[in-house]
């Protein structure tokens, strides 16, 4: 493929960008979530 | 007792501000000599009297952008010195009138800047000015120094006070006054005629600044209290 | 109308930091109350809270008939608050800060003289600009504006601090006459001795809890 | 990968799996459909293939400031002034934020395949860029210390001020371009002609970012949550010790 290092490179970068702000986002609810009573969960 | 209205409560605010100007100075002594020390610095970067003639009127705005955020930081430290905001706060007075208060004392520094700016533009890069293209300029520089007077009093009045909160200034400025920088220069730049441009065509420009002066006077006047509250 | 000020298990939070960590206590129209307290005791984030500057984290609270909780603005016209700082402004001259305020109450000529006269400005120091003044000139150009904007409850921090003995007894003369006046005052201070002759009951601060004294 | 669902996370729920499994399936058939299935395009050749994922990427981040719009508007106007409109808020611009770099980032790469340029003044890509600082200032002002109302208040003030920003900030480029020079730029979709797999690649596209966009948000939202009652579980206990300066 043509120029394939740009469009891999967009690839890599949006889906690396999600994953990233996916597992910091988990990682500090798992942080957090120990402290937390259930009852203060609305989603559960 | 009963309260005074805005009216009051802006002349108050605005003859204070003059004032406190006036006695101490901090335009004449430090701001006008640092944008004309800007102007220079210009004029040896770019070094060439054609180009100076043509970018002028970006020059002039961009040196009154940057020295804006000394104003605006100078115009609301005056009020957290001594916590003056927060008495003003306390008191119950009318925020909006506070608020256009402040906005065209600031406005009216600007104007004083920019008249400035505009003299050193013409006798160092030197640009020209007809009989049209000075009342297109001076258009011009009320309309902006109104709009940069509201945005810079809400988001002044917002980092206002509390540690660290100056630096945020310009990035929460800069963005919102970039219509201001566009249009003014091309409105300045028709009535310098740079570039052959006509002055008629500086008139949709000051439009549009009119138009951004509005929509933060009324925005401003509604969001400052709310803003700049605990 | 007799309770100005009520308190029931307040908790103010400033800064992240429950500096008062429930309060209970009342003030009743026409006092003059005392917070007595060392340092950090919550003293001053109380009487901030009291004047509708800061938000209430729990419990309640109610002040001139407003509840701070839902609507903290209110209140503000009607207090005044004299806090570590003066409020003023350093370029102006003393008659010039009077002047703002007067100006911003709608207060007339009539009422500056008077209060400069109360605080004992003289015609002279009313010209000079506040930069220049003293620590107790300061205060007492302060509580001129606080007088001018004619408060029902005043709220002070030390105000005393910084006065030299006649300006000691001029405020407490002025406090007494506001208090004849209709107002209710509420001050914290460090000098118990003056402070008590001038209360009329005080509290206990400490640790963020109120107390009776 | 299954594990990856399955694994039970502290704020996610039976929807919110289903969604990421969806949202996981969408997005593979994008990269596959976008990167091997779909033909070159006889204009922009291979650099098309970006354009799956930019312009999904772009109108999610428009969608999000759009929401996070609303939700301060509702957090305003709410009389119990609900902190879940201004979590919302939160977690959509800060989601907006990270889709509106991709989309610069993407966007630069195709412009430098297409235009041989990595910026041009264009006014789309001018209004996104000040877009991203805008909101880049927008989240530096929810950082701000203070109270959990105070923060709300600021915040959405600020997203609001953000829309009467926007279309001054879009509409002085506008003219400014089209006044000064002709059109330099190509209109970045009008040379397109897409076919039927690119098209629906395309719109697969726009499916799979919207649903990765619903994923973030509900757990970033139930993250701030958490942190916020964690925080006020520290207020418990602050009082209780400051309640034991007073016995001694």
């Amino acid at each position: 493929m043509k120029d394939a290092g740009f469009i891999f490179g967009s690839y890599a970068a949006t889906l690396g960008s999600i994953l990233v702000f996916a597992w910091v986002t988990l990682r500090r609810a798992k942080k957090s979530s120990s402290q937390v009573s259930d009852s203060d969960k609305t989603w559960l | 007792m009963s309260r005074p209205n805005k009216g009051k409560v802006f002349s108050a605010v605005l003859i204070k501000d003059l004032r406190i100007e006036l006695r101490s100075r901090v335009l004449t002594n430090q701001v006008l000599p640092f944008a004309g020390l800007v102007m220079i610095m210009f004029a040896f970067a770019l070094d060439n009297d054609d180009v100076l003639q043509r970018v002028a009127g970006g020059l002039i705005w961009l040196a009154t952008l940057f020295s804006s955020l000394i104003i605006i930081q100078r115009s609301f430290a005056v009020e957290s010195a001594d916590h003056a905001l927060d008495s003003l706060r306390v008191a119950g007075i009318d925020l909006a009138g506070v608020f256009f208060g402040k906005a065209i004392a600031l406005a009216i520094k600007l104007i004083v800047l920019d008249f400035v700016l505009i003299v050193t533009a013409m006798l160092l890069y030197r640009v020209d000015l007809t009989g049209p293209g000075l009342v297109l300029l001076v258009t011009c520089v009320l309309c902006s120094a109104t709009g940069l007077g509201f945005v810079g009093t809400l988001y002044g009045g917002l980092t206002a006070g509390a540690k660290g909160r100056e630096t945020l200034l310009p990035l929460l400025l800069l963005p919102v006054v970039a219509p201001v920088l566009i249009a003014a220069t091309r409105a300045t730049e028709a009535a310098f005629a740079s570039g052959g441009a006509q002055t008629s065509e500086g008139w949709a420009w000051v439009g549009l600044l009119a138009i951004f002066a509005a929509v933060f006077g009324v925005g401003g006047s509604l969001a400052f209290g709310p803003l700049i509250d605990e | 109308m007799s309770e100005v000020i009520s308190f029931v298990d307040t908790v103010i939070v400033y800064d992240n930091f429950p500096a008062v960590a429930g309060a209970t206590f009342s003030v009743a129209s026409g006092e003059i109350v005392l917070l007595q307290g060392p340092n950090g005791a919550g003293k001053t984030t109380l009487l901030r809270a009291c004047a509708g500057l800061l938000p209430i984290a729990r419990g309640k609270a109610t002040v001139l008939g407003v509840d701070l909780k839902s609507d903290r603005a209110t209140v503000r016209s009607q207090v005044g608050m004299l806090g570590h700082s003066n409020g003023l402004y350093q370029d102006l001259t003393v008659a010039e800060n009077i002047g703002f305020w007067s100006r911003l109450v709608g207060a007339g000529n009539d009422d500056i003289a008077q209060a400069m006269r109360l605080m004992g400005l003289s015609e002279r120091l009313s010209e000079v600009k506040v930069s220049n003044l003293s620590a107790g000139q300061r205060r007492r150009c302060a509580l001129a504006t606080l007088i001018v904007r004619r408060a029902r409850l005043w709220l002070l921090d030390e105000p005393h601090a910084g006065l030299d003995a006649d300006g000691r007894d001029e405020l407490d003369k002025t406090l007494r006459s506001a208090r004849d006046a209709g107002a209710t005052v509420v001050f914290a201070s460090h000098e118990i001795e003056r402070a008590k002759a001038l209360a009329t009951r005080s509290f206990k601060v400490e640790g963020g809890v109120v107390g009776e004294a | 990968m299954s594990r990856l669902i399955n694994s039970k996370s502290a704020t996610g729920t039976q929807a919110t799996r289903v969604l990421g499994l969806l949202a996981i399936v969408v997005m593979l058939w994008v990269v596959v459909s976008g990167l091997v299935f779909t033909p070159q395009d006889v204009v922009q050749g291979e650099s098309v293939r970006i354009m799956y994922v930019h312009v999904p990427s772009a109108w999610i981040a428009y969608l999000a400031f759009i929401l996070t719009a609303v939700a301060s508007a509702s957090w305003l106007i709410g009389k119990k002034h609900s902190m879940g409109f201004d979590r919302f808020a939160g977690a959509s611009a800060e989601v907006g934020v990270m889709f509106m770099a991709i989309t610069l980032l993407t966007g630069s790469l195709w412009g430098r395949l297409t235009w041989g340029e990595f910026w041009q003044w264009d006014p789309r890509l001018t209004t996104t860029a000040f877009l991203f600082v805008t909101y880049l200032g927008y989240l530096a002002v929810r950082r701000l210390d203070g109270s959990a109302e105070q923060r709300a208040r600021r915040s959405a003030i600020m997203a609001l001020l953000a829309v009467l920003e926007i279309p001054l900030v879009h509409f002085s480029v506008v003219i400014w371009r089209s006044l000064h020079q002709g059109a330099t730029v190509l209109n970045p979709s009008g040379d397109v002609k897409l076919d039927d797999l690119m098209l629906f690649t395309l719109f697969s596209g726009v499916v799979g970012f919207t649903l990765v966009f619903f994923w973030l948000v509900l757990h970033r939202q139930r993250t701030m949550l958490l942190v916020d009652v964690v925080n006020s579980r520290g207020l418990d206990a602050a009082i209780a010790d400051r309640r034991a300066e007073a016995g001694n």
